[in-house]
């Protein structure tokens, strides 16, 4: 077994290296997205091998589906730019650049090479706080270590997290408000029946499936995050399928499954520092209900968010509203056919 | 004295009707900021356990003088600066370009509410996240101007600290493999000087100071500062930038005193003069008064990072501590007035620029007629960052120098003087042009006194501080990174 | 037998590595993007056997998840990228 | 060993084969259209037959029925995906290699 | 040396790879997966910390931090490929190049 595993981590970790350098070093953006897809399913697989389910069943929903899609979309609508043309004083800045990469790379070399070695030097074998945790778990309500953790024990960083998308998806619907005149007009392409066949079966799956994740994330892998970034995903496809029109949504419901998660979780915190204990300090009986009505806001939340994030970039096929002084011939509006 | 986080993000959930929560929203915060002032006071540093598990587990909030009086700082600029948006908005101001958005308020209100919540946490990777939300908040916030100038000055912003909390994150990383705890006083305890804590030390200082732009890492902060809104120009360069530098504080002097050299301290120091020289002598050659202010920004954090080799050389043993102590007072005193001058100074530049149409130099000769009290609060303000005497400006300078003489490091004592002739040098330059008499009638526009009293506010509590006396030093001292390194090593 | 899984684990990776050939290959987007559907699948293989071979079952959830996004990425790339660039072809004419 | 082993081990071999077919097939077939047959071949059968394989070892029924689903997912996915990039590949006017490996244009192109 | 330090080492490579291109690049699209590689680097090294220990199961506090950070990242990612693209439509560049420091400067 270990011959092999070492033959698999090694090609692992070698193909991962690999595919990072080409991707960044890659100079079509379309070519490096498909590697940083490729690259992000790699990650996946090297979460299993280090025993990460949580992380990786993450990881398989962003990486297939998530940046994957936002990527191959924002690539999409900046193509058309012009690259300024390499004149005389481009090729002077290029030569007056060299020595700096040049530097530049040595100086990466030599960090990496430091920390590699501070790294390998680690003071060896200490199992962290996990035997902290162990003994915490009774009282924690729920039997997921990760979960436990991450709602209970640390469950101020995850309020704080959930604000970090919240203000993503607030950054992102002020950078949209100002591009309203960009109206998606859509059209029926030829040829979308199949896909929306697969939508009709696919987003009932996917919700089961989320739920399934959400009621796992208790015991087992699982949880919020993974929940509600499925839930993205579905409305990604949505999207992508012309089946749900962001346009269409009121913004009473968006904001309101937007911060549902935040605001359910602050009144929890809140009612619990009026009943006198410290904050977030779940009773012990009832840390179990309380962590999954908490799971399943944020969830809910996380969802609408990641539909924000996607649905804030008006589809490139309806023109990019670019100012007449920047013609782009790549871009400028043709009636969609 | 945790509602204050909470409140202001409970009230965000209803940003619907925005407006009817706006003043019970930032009174509830501003009174529970002075209650934990009052409770720092009276009883010292508070400590409060998040769910109620301790440190190595769990996170723990920390309010000493230092947070408290931050707090405070917080609060203040972050209600006059509304205060000014508000009526610019109102009142329709112009330089406030997507204040009247909708999603301004909560932008502001989260915005409070990662200042606080950095202020109060004292867990490395808690720290991480809340560095990361002050980001989210201050981009979206920079780019609601709209401009192409502000967006990609957003983008620079959002790039840069995407490396800087990289960076941080590494370093937050290898502390966690080797010292299995997040909390500073604990790894304070437990530190030793490894190599991979010296990566760790070294990345997470290069990070925090990229966000604090300190000199050769300043690139980003002028256009972002100089494009945003005026208010919040205002609230970027008299909280945010000071928010990264809180945290380095923390850190240098409450996690890492075990683990670094004072040569460490001195090269940041050079850093710091090299800002103060360049930051000034770049603010003399701007022609628009908002890129003025942003590159004196530049320099102003110049001298807070002077506080790194005049503490950080007394940490060995022999040296008296009270030194350091006073480094560690006049620096934060200087912060704070810094903070409060700063703020004054970009909202009555709005105010200016409301008036004259643009913020170019050229362009509000002899405004000092048509806006006493904007050009009055732009003096003050002035004053207080050139640090003559009334100000609070003066005694954080002050304390500064003595130390400087009394650990024998007079170079530090030239630098802050030639820094401090630069600053007069640039701010007579804005008031030279406001305050000349010109005989060819410029027509300006009206500006809302609001605005203006606004900004006078922050200029007024900024020399106040000065005359104050002792009692802002007290509340520093409760509980101070300074005192307690130098002792026994031991957490404060 | 658990070698024996991880054996065909190794050969499937081995197999993506080959693959890479035709992602930086090209020529067309297309192939690009068919070279990445089938990563995705022969990654829900190697999943599949991982999680027999570790005898980790939650594994087979990671499986599930790329299952379902599979085409994800390349309903995208149909929708999103590639309208533009048709765009693009047709004004030049 | 039992006969459900054997009979495991050589269905996943078969699928492993199949995975290999097809990524040969992927650097060697000439055009867009005729790698969309190899991709399939992976994707169906190659997936399939490893499903099979390791359904024979599942240890509940359960856990077989997740297997199933699994390569009903991917079944799906890659059905569609292969049909879009078709789609849009003939769409965009991307010539199918003639000669030898000449394929009729799709007869659903509008 | 075991498999565990495998990993760990390639997350320091993977940050340094990810940080020069971040440093090298101008295309706002390159400095964003450039962030991503990096942060993929920094979460396989704590998802190494996390079981150094070999034969235990691995310290949960790191996972869950990965998670975490996995969910900053994606909002930053998401957040600036919008800014992104709104500079984009704004002015026809999707680079952000030198050029601004020095007019900055002048």
């Amino acid at each position: 077994m270990s011959t092999i595993a070492w033959l698999f981590d090694g090609l692992l970790v070698a193909a991962l290296l690999y595919l990072a350098w080409s991707l960044l070093s890659e100079q079509d953006l379309f070519k490096a997205v498909v590697l940083f897809i490729a690259f992000g399913l790699l990650m996946a697989l090297s979460w299993t091998r280090l025993q990460a389910p949580d992380i990786a069943l993450a990881e398989a929903v962003i990486s297939a589906g998530l940046s994957g899609v936002l990527l191959l979309d924002a690539v999409g609508y900046v193509r058309g730019e012009k690259r300024p043309a390499s004149t005389q004083s481009e090729a002077v800045k290029a030569r007056r650049i060299e020595p700096v990469r040049t530097g530049l790379n040595l100086l990466a070399l030599l960090f990496c090479a430091a920390l590699i070695w501070a790294v390998l030097n680690l003071p060896p074998l200490d199992s962290g706080l996990s035997s902290i945790v162990q003994a915490q778990m009774g009282s924690a309500g729920v039997t997921s270590q990760i979960t436990a953790v991450l709602l209970n024990f640390r469950g101020y960083d995850t309020l704080l997290e959930v604000a970090v998308l919240v203000l993503a998806a607030i950054g992102c619907l002020t950078l949209r408000e100002a591009d309203q005149s960009a109206a998606a007009a859509h059209s029926r392409e030829p040829g979308m029946q199949v896909l929306d066949g697969m939508i009709q079966l696919v987003i009932p799956v996917m919700l089961l499936v989320s739920g399934y994740l959400l009621w796992a994330g208790e015991h087992a892998p699982g949880g919020a995050f993974q929940t509600g970034a499925m839930l993205g995903a579905a409305g990604f496809l949505l999207l992508l399928g012309n089946r749900m029109h962001f346009q269409q949504i009121p913004g009473w419901l968006l904001r309101i499954s937007a911060s549902l998660g935040l605001s359910i979780f602050l009144l929890v915190a809140g009612g619990i520092a009026i009943s006198g204990r410290s904050l977030l300090e779940y009773p012990v009986s009832n840390a179990g209900k309380l962590i999954v009505l908490l799971e399943t806001a944020i969830s809910i939340s996380i969802g609408s968010i990641l539909i924000i994030l996607f649905a804030a970039n008006p589809p490139s096929a309806s023109s990019p509203t670019i100012d007449q002084a920047t013609p782009s011939e790549d871009t400028t509006e043709i009636g969609s056919k | 004295m945790l509602p204050l986080a909470t409140a202001t993000l409970v009230f965000l959930s209803g940003r619907r009707a925005a407006s009817f929560f706006l003043f019970p929203g930032a009174a509830a915060v501003i009174v529970s900021v002075c209650g934990l002032l009052c409770q720092v006071w009276t009883f010292g540093p508070q400590r409060h356990t998040v769910g109620g598990w301790s440190a190595p587990l769990g996170i723990e909030l920390y309010a000493d003088g230092l947070s408290a009086s931050l707090l405070a700082l917080t609060a203040v600029i972050m209600s006059a600066a509304g205060f000014y948006a508000l009526v610019t908005t109102r009142r329709g101001g112009t330089h406030c370009e997507g204040c009247d958005n909708d999603l301004f308020w909560p932008l502001w209100f989260f915005l409070w509410a990662t200042l606080n919540a950095v202020f109060l946490s004292r867990d490395i990777f808690n720290l991480y996240i809340t560095l990361e939300l002050l980001v989210l908040c201050a981009v979206p916030l920079l780019t609601l101007a709209g401009s192409g100038a502000a967006l990609t000055a957003g983008m620079r912003y959002l790039l840069v600290a995407m490396l800087g909390s990289m960076a941080y994150l590494l370093g937050t990383v290898l502390l966690y493999a080797q010292y299995s705890t997040l909390s500073i006083p604990q790894l304070g305890a437990l530190i030793e000087s490894t190599p991979a804590t010296l990566a760790a030390v070294v990345l997470i200082t290069s990070g925090l100071l990229l966000k604090t732009a300190l000199f050769p890492l300043h690139f980003w902060l002028p256009g972002a500062h100089g494009n945003a809104p005026t208010p919040v120009s205002a609230l970027l360069s008299g909280l945010v930038v000071k928010a990264s530098f809180y945290l380095l504080l923390r850190l240098w002097f409450g996690a890492f005193p075990r683990a670094i050299s004072p040569a460490a301290g001195q090269y940041i120091g050079i850093l710091g003069s090299a800002a103060i020289v360049w930051g000034s002598l770049l603010a003399l050659r701007q022609v628009r008064l908002k890129l003025v202010i942003a590159y004196s920004t530049v320099a102003q954090v110049g001298y807070f990072f002077l506080l790194f080799p005049l503490a950080t050389r007394l940490v060995r043993p022999s040296d008296s501590p009270d030194w350091m102590a006073m480094a560690g007072s006049g620096t934060l005193y200087f912060l704070i007035s810094h903070g409060l001058a700063k703020a004054s100074m970009f909202l009555s530049a709005g105010c200016i620029a409301h008036a004259a149409g643009s913020d170019r130099l050229s362009e509000f000769i002899g405004i000092g007629r048509y806006l006493p009290v904007s050009v009055f609060a732009f003096a003050l303000a002035g004053v207080s960052l050139m640090g003559l005497p009334p100000s609070g400006g003066f005694v954080g300078k002050w304390l500064m120098l003595k130390a400087a003489f009394g650990t024998g490091q007079w170079w530090w004592a030239v630098v802050m003087s030639v820094g401090g002739l630069l600053a007069a040098a640039y701010v007579f330059m804005v008031l030279k042009q406001a305050v000349v008499f010109r005989l060819v009638d410029i027509r300006f526009y009206e500006v809302p006194a609001g605005m203006q009293w606004a900004a006078l506010l922050l200029a007024l509590s900024s020399l106040l501080l000065g005359l104050s006396g002792e009692a802002p030093f007290d509340l520093l001292e409760i509980g101070s990174p300074f005192s307690a390194p130098t002792s026994a090593g031991s957490p404060p | 037998m658990d070698d024996f899984y991880m054996g065909i684990a190794v050969f499937l990776l081995l197999n993506i590595l080959l693959g890479l050939v035709r992602i930086l290959r090209g020529p067309t987007a297309q192939d690009r993007m068919l070279m990445a559907q089938l990563f995705g699948t022969t990654g829900v293989a190697i999943i599949m056997l991982l999680a027999e071979a570790l005898d980790l079952p939650v594994l087979r959830d990671v499986a599930l998840l790329f299952a379902l996004l599979g085409a994800l990425a390349t309903v995208a790339f149909v929708k999103r990228y590639w309208p533009a660039k048709m765009l693009g072809k047709e004004a030049g004419k | 060993m039992t006969i459900a082993t054997w009979l495991s081990v050589a269905l996943v071999l078969a699928g492993a084969f199949f995975f290999f077919a097809g990524t040969m097939g992927m650097l060697r077939f000439p055009d867009v259209y005729t790698r969309l047959h190899a991709v399939t071949k992976a994707d169906n059968l190659g997936l399939g037959l490893i499903v099979a394989g390791l359904m024979l070892q599942a240890e509940s029924w359960p856990a077989m029925l997740k297997l199933a689903l699994i390569w009903l997912l991917a079944l799906l996915a890659s059905a569609t995906a292969c049909y879009l990039v078709g789609n849009s590949s003939l769409r965009s006017g991307l010539p199918p290699v003639q000669g030898r490996y000449s394929v009729r244009r799709n007869p659903c192109r509008q | 040396m075991s498999q565990v330090t495998l990993y760990t080492i390639t997350g320091v490579i993977l940050f340094f790879m990810g940080l020069r291109a971040f440093l090298l690049y101008a295309h706002l699209v390159r400095k964003i997966l450039a962030f991503n590689v990096m942060g993929s680097g920094i979460f396989l090294l704590l998802v190494g910390i996390a079981s150094r220990v070999p034969c235990a199961a691995p310290d949960p506090v790191p996972h869950a931090l990965v998670l975490t950070g996995i969910v900053v990242s994606v909002s930053f990612t998401a957040f600036g490929l919008v800014l992104l693209r709104r500079i984009y439509a704004k002015t026809g560049k999707a680079h952000i190049t030198t050029e601004m420091e020095d007019t900055d400067a002048q």
